[in-house]
């Protein structure tokens, strides 16, 4: 679906801020308007943006879908963990077990900022990879 | 008048669901149901305040509490978060269901899909296999 | 014509019950949201109130919301395939 | 000791990871599916492990048993709760569905990720019984949906797809009706634990409007008439064992919610309209039963009636109708898998399901003795033959609505057609073979594994069970009612007269009318051309959603007038 060279350049050009202020959402989830979910989403905006210019075929061959599919259940079961690291420190289940830090700072309010980061992977990766395989049908 | 705007949202959503017969617009009204409920949580959200629930001011003391008083309920905006999650992949679902229903029966209209698929329930026996392609229970082919 | 005022009358019919429900709308009582307020930030941490019941006191509900896309992804996956 | 509430959920949901993991196996690697299998198995015997310790808090009455997941105590944070009916329920369901699965494995044919959808449907069920906080119950039963959107679409007939879409927008829009539930809830309470609920105040009429909501939500998925629109698509598309699982679990799972609310709000308008809702759904259910040709489909008829029985009886609202309905609904739950695995079962080996072109088959009864001998427990039960388990709570039922002489009357009307429609449906075992093959060799049938053979025992017996010993089933279940707030202490006894005269006229009286109308439907032409124009009657989507949007303004109409 390469027809137009104007598309091509700009999204080529756009994608890596894309994908940068995705991950800045991610990031300061825990400080700004954002988080996990928000972040993952346009991380995923980004790849579908990808696609939608370059074709399905070519962004594969940068995220192959394998990958991206296992790193999806990796984050997933990172999170489960974090969950049950709570409980088997005496905790109870998706209880913070790390220290609060101080707030305002980029690592800190314990485990929200890494539960963002986990989440963030786990819904780009998800999106992207539903995009994939609906996209995938017009080739 | 932004209650009754949701309200009119909400029933132009289950109109919808209820007139249309494509099933992309089925899906589409679906959408429209959940946006209007998620807007009448953030809007309830949104009456107990007027400022984004984000303590920056609490970062620098001085400012202070004074405007505690003057934020929204966050709690509704976390609730939606979720939904608005759940929203998306029920859409996914329900489009890729709707793009295998296209493929295997050929049409997106409802009704013509239900008349099929009733034929295809009270066929006569295997004198009329549609296109040898008809797949029965499919135990039977192993 | 006779479906389509069929479904309007029902429209309309949900409109009125549902009007009640909307004319009275009111922020809700204020406890809950006092304390996200003024405890929220030392409790969990997190500047972003949003942030910290999302993932710090109902973080058991987005759990559930990764498992549910968990679920559609797979899903999808997995009706895609079977398109042979 | 609260650790192992929140093992229940956890449990599951690492068993559905590690067996989803089966699907990144190399491709060639043919044991991905058993493995995962038996993950699934392993897991599920592991909740059912779990169970034994916390059953003082099931049986003996003890106070629930909180777990705040997270630390954060109940109006901030959500609680977990396991009270008698959260046990006895778990302990149901997740016994059916680790049937349902060991029959799956036994079927070998499924790929890994159905084990990991089918764990995931069970981490919804035992989700939805166990939160304390209105959300996060909306979060598990959309995971519970969702799961069982994708396993529906996984039958083998194309209408299987068409009947996973009308079920996910019908059970979305109703789950939808649910969210504006909370809404109403959360803003005239300010909470969203459930029993902090109940105690607050508010306003009447809103909270009485936001019970409706969440009936609808939860009633859509119970699937009482006029809600029952995608039930008999969805189950009898379903793959067997999910089949058995949607039918003796999932809407038995929406149904306690249902308890739940009415019994914390006190509801006693909707109880009331529950009543008739639910007589008019068990003889609505049962005609419709009755026309039916489709084994699977006459099948998932039956569970919207015997919903209806369940229903009407917890409308009812006395504690002899409580105990009476959660029986039934225990009773359901145990001899509709069973019923569903064995007619699978038939469905495998013969590669038919039509009942008339599985009576030219004919001589099933000899060919699968062991398929026969449990599909004959599960029809005898739900008939209501004594000793069998039907028959003790349809008693107790009956007896429940002593003095609601329509609903009785509607009760009893469905017990005769139920009994006629599994006449009809026995017929696939008992015809004879046809005379014209009776020269030729018979074609091949595929004999059951024994490990399918496994998993349908493990169902009958508990059937015979809770059919052989009322009185204990019936006093333990009788306390757990009685765990019900709104019914406070009166003493719900199991009658002692189960076999009464009373009772014993009862089931002559319903077996005398049941053949009658087997006959009548069967061996006469104004039967069959009312069978053929009953079968033709199927509500498209638009009109189920109208039905269902219906309903929802009937419903909260009567509640304001009455």
């Amino acid at each position: 679906m390469k027809d137009s060279e104007l598309v091509d350049i700009v999204s080529r050009k756009l994608v890596p801020f894309i994908l940068l202020f995705g991950c800045y959402l991610i990031s300061h989830g825990h400080l700004s308007p954002g988080g996990g979910f928000q972040g993952g989403a346009v991380l995923a905006a980004g790849i579908t943006l990808l696609c939608l210019s370059r074709g399905v075929k070519d962004t594969l061959r940068t995220f192959p879908m394998r990958r991206v599919s296992l790193s999806e259940s990796a984050a997933f079961l990172m999170i489960l963990a974090m969950g049950v690291i709570g409980l088997v420190l005496g905790r109870r289940f998706l209880g913070n077990f790390l220290p609060l830090g101080e707030p305002g700072q980029v690592p800190s309010a314990g485990f929200i900022f890494f539960l963002n980061l986990l989440i963030g992977l786990k819904v780009g990766t998800g999106i992207s990879l539903v995009m994939f395989t609906l996209l995938r049908e017009d080739e | 008048m932004a209650p009754y705007l949701i309200l009119a949202l909400f029933l132009l959503g289950i109109w919808g669901l209820v007139r249309k017969d494509n099933l992309i617009k089925k899906v589409i009204a679906l959408n429209i149901v959940n946006s209007a409920l998620i807007v009448l949580f953030v809007y309830m959200g949104s009456l107990s305040g007027s400022t984004a629930p984000i303590l920056v001011e609490r970062l620098h003391p001085g400012e202070g509490l004074r405007r505690l008083a003057d934020i929204v309920d966050p709690l509704p905006q976390a609730l939606m978060l979720t939904d608005i999650v759940i929203g998306i992949c029920l859409t996914a679902l329900a489009l890729t269901l709707a793009a295998r229903i296209y493929r295997r029966f050929g049409t997106l209209d409802i009704r013509r899909l239900e008349k099929a698929a009733a034929q295809d329930d009270g066929a006569p026996p295997p004198a009329s296999p549609e296109g040898g392609s008809r797949p029965d229970d499919g135990q039977s082919g192993e | 014509m006779k479906r389509t005022l069929a479904s309007l009358a029902l429209v309309l019919a949900l409109g009125a019950v549902l009007l009640y429900g909307v004319r009275q709308i009111a922020p809700a009582p204020g406890a809950l949201r006092d304390h996200f307020v003024h405890r929220g930030m030392e409790q969990t941490g997190s500047v972003n109130l949003v942030s910290s019941i999302y993932l710090g006191y109902r973080a058991f509900d987005t759990l559930g919301e990764t498992v549910v896309l968990f679920l559609a992804v797979a899903g999808v996956m997995v009706l895609q395939a079977g398109k042979q | 000791m609260s650790e192992l509430v929140i093992l229940l959920l956890v449990v599951p949901l690492a068993g559905a990871v590690v067996a989803g993991l089966g699907a990144y196996l190399p491709r060639r690697s043919e044991r991905g599916p058993g493995l995962a299998g038996v993950v699934g198995l392993v897991s599920l015997a592991a909740c059912l492990a779990l169970l034994i310790p916390l059953a003082p808090w099931g049986l003996a009455g003890r106070e629930p048993l909180v777990y705040p997941v997270g630390g954060w105590g109940e109006p901030v944070g959500i609680a977990l709760y396991l009270d008698a009916l959260a046990w006895t329920s778990s302990l149901v369901g997740l016994l059916v569905a680790f049937c349902a699965l060991l029959f799956a494995v036994a079927e070998g044919k499924h790929v890994p990720r159905f084990y990991f959808f089918f764990l995931l449907l069970v981490l919804g069920m035992e989700g939805v019984i166990l939160t304390g906080d209105l959300f996060n119950l909306f979060v598990f039963l959309q995971i519970l949906s969702i799961a069982s959107y994708i396993l529906i679409a996984g039958g083998e007939r194309r209408q299987a797809l068409l009947a996973s879409f009308r079920y996910l927008v019908i059970s979305s829009v109703g789950i939808g009706f649910f969210l504006l539930g909370i809404f109403l809830f959360y803003k005239s309470t300010g909470t969203l634990s459930l029993r902090l609920m109940a105690g607050a105040g508010g306003s009447f009429r809103t909270l009485e409007l936001a019970v409706v909501c969440l009936a609808v939500g939860a009633g859509v998925k119970t699937a009482f008439v006029p809600f029952h629109t995608w039930l008999p698509d969805a189950h009898a598309s379903a793959p067997h064992p999910v089949s058995a699982v949607l039918s003796g679990v999932m809407i038995k799972v929406s149904f306690l919610v249902l308890w739940r609310l009415v019994s914390l709000f006190g509801a006693g308008d909707l109880r009331h309209v529950l009543l008739w809702v639910g007589g008019l759904t068990a003889v609505f259910g049962v005609i419709a039963a009755i026309a039916q040709t489709d084994t699977k489909r006459l099948l998932a008829y039956h569970s919207v009636s015997q919903m209806g029985y369940i229903v009407a009886a917890f409308g009812a609202g006395t504690a002899a109708a409580l105990g009476a309905s959660l029986y039934h609904l225990v009773n359901h739950s145990l001899f509709k898998s069973l019923l569903f695995l064995s007619v699978g079962a038939v469905i495998r080996a013969t590669g038919e399901r039509d009942i008339g072109r599985l009576k030219g088959i004919g001589g099933l009864a000899g060919r699968l003795p062991g398929v026969f001998a449990l599909f004959l427990v599960g029809t005898l039960s739900i008939a209501g033959l004594p000793p069998f388990n039907g028959y003790v709570s349809k008693g107790l039922i009956a007896s429940g609505l002593q003095g609601r002489a329509a609903a009785y009357l509607l009760i009893l009307a469905a017990g005769a057609g139920t009994v006629a429609s599994f006449l009809k449906l026995s017929g696939i075992f008992l015809a004879r073979k046809p005379a014209a093959s009776r020269g030729r060799t018979a074609a091949a049938l595929r004999p059951p594994p024994p490990a399918m053979l496994a998993a349908m025992i493990l169902l009958a017996v508990p059937c015979l069970a809770t059919g052989l010993f009322p009185r204990v089933v019936g006093g333990a279940l009788a306390r757990v009612a009685r765990a019900d707030p709104a019914v406070g202490g009166i003493a719900g006894p199991v009658p002692g007269g189960l076999y009464s005269p009373m009772h014993l006229a009862e089931l002559a009286a319903t077996l005398a009318v049941g053949i009658g109308l087997y006959l009548l439907a069967t061996r006469t032409r104004l039967g069959d051309r009312l069978l053929a124009f009953l079968r033709g009657r199927r509500a498209g989507l638009s009109t189920a959603l109208g039905l269902l949007v219906a309903g929802f303004v009937v419903l909260a109409v009567l509640t304001w007038r009455l």
